[in-house]
């Protein structure tokens, strides 16, 4: 068995931010009642990273939590531990009612690097991009134009999207248009 | 003539010259110019011709109302008709042409309108052209067509050379104007430290008061915005956009803005348009007012113009519109118009003010000071000229026209009737108005703003827009507005502003005042549309009094201005004319956009390949380069079939059948869904959302069901495997996955939220390979990894393992009658397991196929399709899968509704299949006939085709069709008819399963 | 009345138009009226219409509380068609049709019916059977239908983009004799003919209650005083629940925005109707020169006449891509709707629980290209109890599972 | 172009996130109950003229459902609501009643 293959093969555009195809990411979701220990637990064992709060992302480097709904998380982990994580969990979850499932090939994700990363997003998405409406280590669940994405700022110049693996081209597609040179709106 | 004045204009730089055309004539203007000004420059008054009559038309006002003139602007995949030339921005290179006028806009043959405009009175169509019949079609309907529209279509295979984008935006205030008024308000809001934005449609900020002038706290009105200006600059919280016009409020505070990046650099980077969406906490609306027209004989002869745009030519463009201008008003504003031509040198021979003041006022006094004759109580009875204005013939206001008392010759005539405020961003989302009586005009009814999701007004009016026409007035309210808008009434007080006192205003809507019809008849309300005093009194006479219908039936304040200078004249003369109150007659309804928006603009980023999405499986490109035909099934891309060199589109598909049938096939079945059901109640939850019971499957085994929706119809089949006690694994339609997903969502969250059920939708985490005909086995066996034995992994069981190293997990389900394996492997793997059985499966003859087999090989074997055997209106039973309706459960979803009278009619059409007596294919959807009629004289029908295809298997057509007692009559030949309703196709109702009925293929 | 003619135009335009008559009365509500009809938009004058014309019924009164034509009669995107799937649709879809060919004539009033034709974009295979079956329904229906082929919808249409790099156009559904109406002269062209015929359209009347005895109806409340009848008509689409709340029941209804645009006027380049349901958009462009466009509806009850601007954007979205060239005009005005959405998205014309009241609603986002049929079928089931026209929509269908789904083939219901 | 508040993930959520359900509090009616019950379970809505119990969900968020109380015609939310409630909480229908005095509503069970 050879390399995981992502879906665009870490592709990258240079405009307004830098866009680029991130490697394949373990991704878990865990579903269960996010105050019960063995949840908890199984969550922080393999995403390195404490409990994050409501709309929390909770990241250090590719392992951390994110607050998906009030009854789900999305653990990140490397991609090749990841079916060893969720054995794990779902060990530590035996007696819990929760569900562990592994979507890390079912997702693609993309890195925004640049002064621009919050307008860039903002032309695709009806969130609130600004800094008041989206700080920095806040997970934002919306949609992307036409498909639902996830997106957080690690800081202010970079940001990180998750969206569907089947998209991956449209949305990156999407990015090449709204990064384009000379749309820079200059509000943030 | 009008031309350029040799110094001045505030807006132009004479230093950089820019040529343009008009209507391939080569012309030149200023930086700084907009098309109208440059063609005023240049003398070039005549600027299009109108809706209906053809007339010749000029220029009259000088932003956004102005409803003359348009021209066509830029060529090829850059062409726009309609452009505005007062709002476009003169850059080097421009090209425009006037509209609507053949051959020429000199020389306009439709121009004969004009003379027959007696016999064309508003909706004098509605009374003519009925006979004969046909002639509608084929004679009087082409005619007008041809001649209604206005600019040029853009050529058929135009495609836009421009791009757009959309922005969203978040803003605790939205300040929409950036006259004086939205400058100052902006301010006082920027200072409370909340997000501010503040648009403003044209390049420039300021607005009316640096043309009209006055002094602020002791400095010059341009000095005092110059400082607004830098203040707001050096605020972080404040964004300023300027070409960006507020372009419609909603409801929220949602509000839509539309800035024109390039339309005035057309060679820079990046998009033309931006569509700013807004949420806004507060929105001002700090949009100005608009100078009306007076309604005198000859009105719209080019050369009169709006008094404030003969001004705004003058200061801002340094035109002169002529050498000598006459003046005509009801109000003293218009006499800044005259000092101003006066101050230029320009000769204004005459005021003609339909008052009779008591005393001057501050501003007439300065006029008469300047020499400038004034004519109290008089009106103008005709302007004289046609291409343009040579005169005006003066009478007694008081009149009824015709008494002409002096022809005065001049080039220009400047008119003012008082001013609207700009309410209709106010007015959008359904803020209400009062009428002032003292000022003559509708203002915004403070006490009835738009409401937004918490019941709070969330627009606020500032300034002229606000009825405030002084510019202390415009400050004062500037200032309140901003307190409105954030709460805080705790601001500083309003600057102090020093302006002319002024007189009032008398209402003025037709000059002279008792004008005779054939005055009437000639004062022009809509200028675009060619609607006239006397329309508006027909329309009254004839019964439509009520506003909207005197709007639709004349088509006043229809046309691409949207009425902003003829609204409310027009409904002045119909509160006349119906001898009502002007507030009882009210307005007609404002709406988005407030000037008109682009297309491209709307779509925004969906276009081309970004158009919608398009869903790609891990093994899409392996498709697409090996000569997949796609098909698009919702956002996915299926291969239809895959090509082989030289093939045609049936032939592939035939040889994918057939090959799959004697040897090997592969599909990608990526597409299907696959949700993962989990908690103890898992199956309880499933024997509620399928039809049969899934709670008995034992883990490793798997399971075909069927769902209906609470209201009994089929809505998604698929394979269920139970993976462990706790966990199913639901197959869904390739269209069914996330409606599936979000049905059991659905349910779960909002009526079972007590039961212990956890769903995940993977479909996207595998790839999914059907692996299918004689030689499956051998290909896995031979890329080797785990047992694939009869014994091993029997038909509708599933195993995990590994093939070839990688995990994979096969399910041994069958869509095609023939031995198959569905293997799904994570996607990042998908790939390389393709690869791996394409070229291990090299010696058993694999082929991959495409869609349009795999429908084919289901129907051999009778298997329904969803879609095609079911289309919304049929349940299980009409299927005949009675089998898979369980009889044991209490509920399930669409079992109360089966029980429905309908529902359990003896005589629904059934399933069954159908074989063409002479071997063809039967059309799709064709339906059997039956005897007679019913009581509407349709054909009685007896059945229909579901689905349909040429067997290669078999060499013939086989179909399945819904036919009524269809299961009872097998063997009994019925008659399809085709799409003339006579030629008939006879068929023979058989077995559905053609092929394989014991399923011994897929069994071995 | 006076009838109207080229000559009447002639003769009148010698005397600078003074001399026209009103082309409707505006009386004062008499006491009490054989029929009243609730609601002045076309079906409810189209139905006091055939009253008269077909059953001598004249004793009639049309309550509007608006301005007569104002509800969306006035602001839809006037489409007519009667390509229906279903029979009971087809056939009173096609009287329909059948009767706007003649309406100008009949009501010699210009409702500009233009019989330029529709098309239907079949964009995907399933489009493709779907449109196919809807041919076959249509041959046995008697409703003339055609299946086409791109190089035909070209040749028809030439500002269409065939292949559009996601939905290549691979044919369509055509009906020659469908096509367009001047939407406002069907109301008042119904309005001038029930006047005539001595029927008040009493328009500014809002009825606020229905009366009844004895589970009978026995007229309505109005804010201009009570007014008796034998028999009533609820014909106020959007308000279709609201009015059946006054009578005492409630309906299988929703009330939804649904919104439409116009370009800016341009000069002709579209001569037939072209829909494309798979990517929602429609167009047609009207004698004016306007590009009329309709968009989506709101999946929520909504009374105001607005609706939600994605709707907007998703169609002009979709017909950019279907028509390229559209990218450079710009959209005039934009506005919207209350349609009443019944469970199975077909019409209901029925006798209701209250006895001598019958409801017309339901139209949902079709209703215009129905109501000379319409009119005519209701017309006759409230003369007679009973109209083969009406008989497959009444209310009890819902309760027996009896459901007329067009969706089935089509999808958008236009 | 709404806007609600998604109470299962806080955020304000745009309307072109939200995906509309229709009426809210109705009672499942299934096998063993009468046509009429069933009927009106599936088809007979209150399509009120003013405050209206809906269901939304966060589709293009967090992904669940919710409830809002919602006028129809001035479109006001009197508040949102979690999915997993039987009856509309008292604060929503006081704020209800003090806009609409005498709003009646239906039986919830
Ligand atoms: C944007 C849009 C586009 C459309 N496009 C098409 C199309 O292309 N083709 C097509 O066939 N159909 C179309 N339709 C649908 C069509 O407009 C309607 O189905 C049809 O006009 C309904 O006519 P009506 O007479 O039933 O209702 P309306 O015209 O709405 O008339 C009902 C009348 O009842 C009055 N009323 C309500 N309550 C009361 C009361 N209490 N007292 C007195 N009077 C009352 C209202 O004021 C109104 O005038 C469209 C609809 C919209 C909104
Ligand atoms: N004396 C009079 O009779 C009289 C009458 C009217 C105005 N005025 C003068 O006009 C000035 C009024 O100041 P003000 O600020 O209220 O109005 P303004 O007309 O000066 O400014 C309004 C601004 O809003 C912009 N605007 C309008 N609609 C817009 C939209 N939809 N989107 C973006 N921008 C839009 C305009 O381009 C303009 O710049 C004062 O100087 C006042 O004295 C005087
Ligand atoms: C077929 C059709 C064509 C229309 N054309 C125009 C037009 O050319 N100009 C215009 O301003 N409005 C046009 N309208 C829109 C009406 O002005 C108006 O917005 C619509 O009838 C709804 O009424 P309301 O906006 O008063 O609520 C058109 C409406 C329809 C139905
Ligand atoms: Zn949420």
């Amino acid at each position: 068995m050879s390399d995981p293959v992502n879906a665009l093969g870490g592709a990258r555009f240079d405009g307004l931010v830098t866009i680029s195809e991130l490697p394949p990411q373990g991704m878990i979701t865990l579903r269960g009642d996010l105050s019960a220990t063995a949840v908890k637990n199984a969550a922080t064992g393999v995403g390195g990273r404490d409990m994050p709060g409501q709309r929390e992302a909770k990241t250090i480097e590719d392992r951390g939590i994110l607050w998906m709904s009030p009854d789900e998380l999305m653990v990140l982990c490397p991609y090749h531990e990841v079916t060893v994580a969720v054995e794990s969990m779902n060990a530590l979850l035996k007696d819990t009612h929760a569900l562990v499932v592994d979507v890390s090939d079912a997702r693609a994700s993309f890195e925004l690097r640049g002064d621009g990363v919050r307008e860039v997003l903002a032309k695709l998405s009806p969130a609130d991009l600004s800094p008041e409406g989206l700080p920095v280590g806040e997970l934002r669940r919306s949609r992307l134009a036409q498909v639902p994405a996830a997106f957080w700022l690690h800081s202010e110049t970079r940001a990180q999207v998750i969206c569907f693996r089947s998209v991956a081209e449209y949305v990156f597609n999407l990015f090449k248009t709204s990064a384009q040179p000379g749309s820079a709106v200059g509000v943030f | 003539m009008s031309t350029r004045l040799a110094t001045g204009g505030r807006l132009i730089d004479r230093s950089k010259q820019q040529s343009f055309t008009f209507n391939g004539k080569r012309l030149t203007g200023c930086a700084g110019d907009t098309l109208a000004s440059a063609l005023l420059a240049n003398d070039q008054m005549l600027m299009g011709r109108s809706f209906k009559y053809h007339r010749p038309r000029g220029v009259v006002a000088s932003g956004a109302e102005e409803p003359n003139a348009l021209v066509g602007l830029g060529t090829g995949a850059r062409f726009e008709p309609n452009q505005r030339a007062t709002t476009t921005e003169l850059f080097d290179g421009l090209s425009a042409t006037s509209q609507n006028h053949w051959p020429s806009l000199e020389f306009d043959v439709g121009a004969v309108n004009t003379k027959l405009a007696r016999f064309l009175p508003a909706g004098f169509y509605y009374k003519t052209f009925m006979w004969p019949r046909s002639f509608w079609k084929h004679v009087y309907e082409p005619v007008i067509r041809q001649s209604a529209g206005l600019g040029k279509a853009p050529d058929a295979e135009t495609r836009d050379a421009d791009t757009y984008e959309h922005f969203y935006a978040y803003v605790d205030h939205l300040v929409i104007g950036g006259g004086i008024a939205g400058l100052e308000t902006a301010k006082r809001l920027g200072e409370t430290g909340a997000r501010v934005l503040l648009v403003e449609q044209t390049a420039h900020w300021g607005g009316r008061a640096p043309v009209d002038g006055g002094e602020v706290e002791g400095q010059p009105v341009t000095e005092y915005i110059a400082g607004l200006l830098a203040a707001l600059n050096a605020m972080e919280n404040v964004t300023l956009r300027s070409r960006t016009m507020g372009a419609g409020i909603y409801d929220h505070g949602y509000a839509l803005a539309y800035e024109r990046l390039s339309d005035h650099a057309p060679t820079t980077q990046g998009p033309r348009h931006r569509l700013w969406r807004i949420r806004a906490g507060q929105i001002v609306t700090a949009t100005g007012a608009i100078e009306r027209p007076l309604s005198f004989a000859g009105n719209d002869i080019p050369g009169v113009m709006l008094a404030s745009a003969v001004r705004d030519y003058v200061e801002n463009w340094a035109i002169s519109p002529g050498d000598r201008t006459v003046i005509v008003t009801n109000n003293d504003d218009a006499y800044r118009t005259a000092l101003v031509l006066k101050s230029h040198g320009l000769d204004v021979p005459a005021i003609i003010d339909a008052r009779v003041l008591p005393t001057d006022s501050a501003l007439m006094a300065e006029a008469r000071a300047k020499g400038i004759a004034i004519h109290q109580g008089h009106a103008i009875d005709h302007v004289m000229g046609t291409k343009r204005v040579r005169g005006v013939a003066i009478c007694s206001h008081a009149g009824e026209g015709g008494a002409v008392i002096e022809e005065i010759p001049c080039e220009c005539v400047a008119m003012s009737g008082g001013w609207s405020p700009v309410v209709h961003l106010w007015s959008h989302c359904g803020g209400k108005l009062n009428w002032d009586q003292a000022n003559a005009m509708f203002r915004p009814d403070l006490t009835r703003a738009p409401t937004g999701d918490k019941g709070q007004a969330f627009v606020t009016p500032a300034g002229a827009a606000n009825g405030a026409m002084t510019l202390g007035d415009v400050l004062e309210d500037a200032v309140a507005a901003a307190e409105r808008a954030s709460g805080d009434t705790r601001t500083s007080d309003a600057p102090k502003a020093v302006v002319a006192v002024e007189a009032p205003l008398a209402p003025v809507w037709m000059m002279p005042q008792g004008a005779s019809i054939k005055h009437r008849m000639k004062a022009w309300l809509d200028y675009q549309n060619d609607v006239k005093v006397s329309d508006v009194q027909l329309a009254a006479r004839e019964g439509f009094e009520s506003v909207e219908h005197a709007k639709r039936y004349t088509t006043l304040g229809m046309a691409t201005d949207q009425g902003k200078l003829s609204n409310i004249n027009g409904l002045a003369i119909l509160s006349g004319a119906l001898g009502a109150e002007i507030p009882q007659v009210g307005t007609t309804t404002f709406r988005p956009p407030y000037t008109p928006i682009s297309m491209g603009a709307i779509a925004g980023e969906a276009r081309a390949e970004i158009f919608q999405p398009i869903r790609k499986t891990p093994i899409h490109d392996w498709l697409d380069k090996n000569g997949a035909e796609w098909e698009p099934v919702g956002h996915w891309r299926r291969p239809y079939c895959i090509k082989q060199a030289g093939e045609t589109t049936e032939q592939a598909v035939h040889r994918e059948v057939k090959n799959t049938r004697e040897n090997l096939g592969l599909l990608d079945a990526s597409t299907l869904g696959k949700l993962i059901v989990k908690g103890k109640d898992a199956g309880k939850f499933l024997d509620m959302l399928y039809t049969n019971m899934m709670s008995t499957l034992k883990p490793g085994r798997c399971r075909y069901g069927l769902m209906c929706n609470e209201n009994g119809f089929l809505m998604d089949d698929g394979v269920v495997a139970r993976i462990d006690e706790d966990t199913f694994l639901c197959h869904t339609t390739s269209g069914g996955a996330d409606h599936i997903h979000a049905h059991m969502e659905d349910w779960l969250q909002c009526e079972w939220w007590d039961w212990d059920v956890y769903v995940a939708n993977v479909t996207e985490q595998y790839g999914q390979i059907a692996v299918v005909g004689p030689n499956a086995r051998k290909v896995l066996e031979a890329i080797g990894g785990m047992d694939v034995s009869k014994e091993a992994l029997t038909f509708m069981g599933w195993a995990d393992g590994e093939l070839a190293g990688i995990p994979v997990r096969v399910y041994r389900i069958s869509f095609s009658g023939e031995l198959s394996y569905e293997i799904a492997v994570k996607a990042s793997y998908a790939r390389e397991l393709w690869d791996l059985l394409m070229s291990v499966g090299k010696q058993f003859n694999v082929m991959p196929y495409g869609t349009e087999a795999l429908h084919i090989m289901r129907a051999e074997k009778g298997f329904i399709m969803i879609g095609d055997e079911t289309d919304g209106t049929v349940i299980p039973q009409d299927l005949n899968l009675h089998w898979a309706i369980s009889k044991k459960k209490e509920d399930f979803m669409g079992k109360r509704a089966h029980e429905r009278a309908d529902m359990a009619r003896e005589d629904r059409w059934k399933l069954v299949g159908l074989e063409t007596v002479d071997g063809s294919v039967l059309p799709d959807g064709a339906y059997a006939v039956g005897e007679g009629t019913n009581a509407n004289g349709q054909r009685n029908v007896i059945g229909r085709v579901t689905s349909t295809y040429h067997s290669p298997t078999l060499g013939r057509g086989i179909a399945m069709g819904l036919v009524l007692h269809g299961p009872d009559r097998m063997g009994e030949v019925i008659r399809f008819a085709k799409t003339d309703g006579t030629t008939m196709i006879d068929a023979k109702i058989v077995d559905p399963v053609f092929y394989d009925k014991d399923g011994e293929m897929q069994n071995v | 009345m006076r009838s109207y003619s080229a000559f009447a135009v002639a003769r009148e335009a010698a005397r600078y138009h003074m001399g026209w008559e009103r082309a409707w009365a505006s009386p004062e509500p008499k006491k009490k009226y054989e029929v009243i009809i609730i609601g002045a938009g076309g079906h409810g004058l189209a139905t006091a219409y055939y009253l008269g014309k077909n059953f001598g019924i004249t004793n009639v009164a049309v309550i509007e509380k608006g301005w007569l034509g104002g509800g969306n009669t006035g602001r839809n995107t006037t489409i007519i068609r009667s390509n229906y799937l279903q029979d009971p649709s087809a056939a009173i879809y096609e009287k329909a049709r059948s009767l706007y060919e003649t309406m100008s004539q009949d009501l010699n009033y210009n409702v500009m019916f233009s019989p330029r034709g529709v098309m239907m974009l079949a964009q995907t295979q399933h489009e493709i059977r779907g449109y196919q079956r809807t041919a076959h329904a249509n041959a046995l229906q008697g409703v003339t239908t055609e299946w086409i082929s791109p190089g035909r919808v070209k040749e028809l249409v030439p500002i269409i983009n065939l292949d559009g790099p996601r939905y290549p156009v691979l044919g369509a559904l055509w009906q020659a004799r469908a096509g367009t109406a001047r939407h406002d002269a069907v109301a008042w062209g119904y309005a001038r003919a029930c006047s005539d015929m001595g029927m008040h359209v009493i328009q500014k009347c809002e009825v606020t209650g229905v009366r009844q005895e004895g589970g009978k109806v026995t007229g309505v409340t109005t804010t201009r005083g009570d007014i008796g009848c034998d028999k009533l008509g609820i014909v106020v689409a959007g308000h279709s629940g609201h009015v059946a709340d006054m009578a005492g029941f409630r309906l299988p209804v929703e009330s939804v925005a649904l919104q439409a645009l116009v370009s800016e006027p341009i000069k002709p380049c579209m001569d037939v109707v072209v829909m494309a349901n798979t990517v929602h958009g429609y167009m047609s462009q009207s004698d004016k020169g306007e590009m009329v466009i309709g968009g989506g509806a709101d999946g929520y009850n909504n009374y105001t006449q607005r609706g939600s601007f994605h709707h907007i954007e998703e169609t002009v979205r979709a017909l950019v891509e279907t028509f390229p060239m559209i990218s450079r005009l710009k959209m005039l005005r934009q506005w919207g709707g209350i349609v009443d959405m019944t469970g199975d998205r077909s019409p209901i014309l029925s006798k209701t629980p209250l006895e001598g009241c019958f409801i017309n609603c339901g139209w949902g986002t079709g209703g215009f290209k129905a109501i000379p049929g319409s009119g005519w079928g209701m017309a006759e089931l409230m003369a007679k109890g009973q109209s083969p026209l009406t008989d497959a929509f009444s209310l009890d269908r819902f309760k027996e599972g009896r459901f007329i789904d067009e969706s089935v083939a089509a999808g958008v219901a236009h | 172009m709404l806007t609600l508040h998604c109470p299962n993930c806080g955020i304000q959520a745009d309307e072109t996130e939200l995906a509309p359900g229709g009426e809210a509090h109705l009672k499942r009616y299934g096998p063993g109950s009468s046509d009429d019950e069933f009927h009106s379970y599936l088809f007979t809505r209150e399509n009120p003229r003013g405050p209206h119990f809906e269901r939304w969900r966060h589709a293009a968020g967090c992904g669940k459902w919710f409830l809002a109380a919602r006028d129809t015609v001035t479109l006001e939310v009197y508040g949102t609501y979690p999915a997993q409630t039987l009856e509309p909480p008292q604060d929503i229908k006081d704020a209800i009643t003090a806009k609409h005095p005498g709003w009646q509503w239906r039986e919830f069970s």
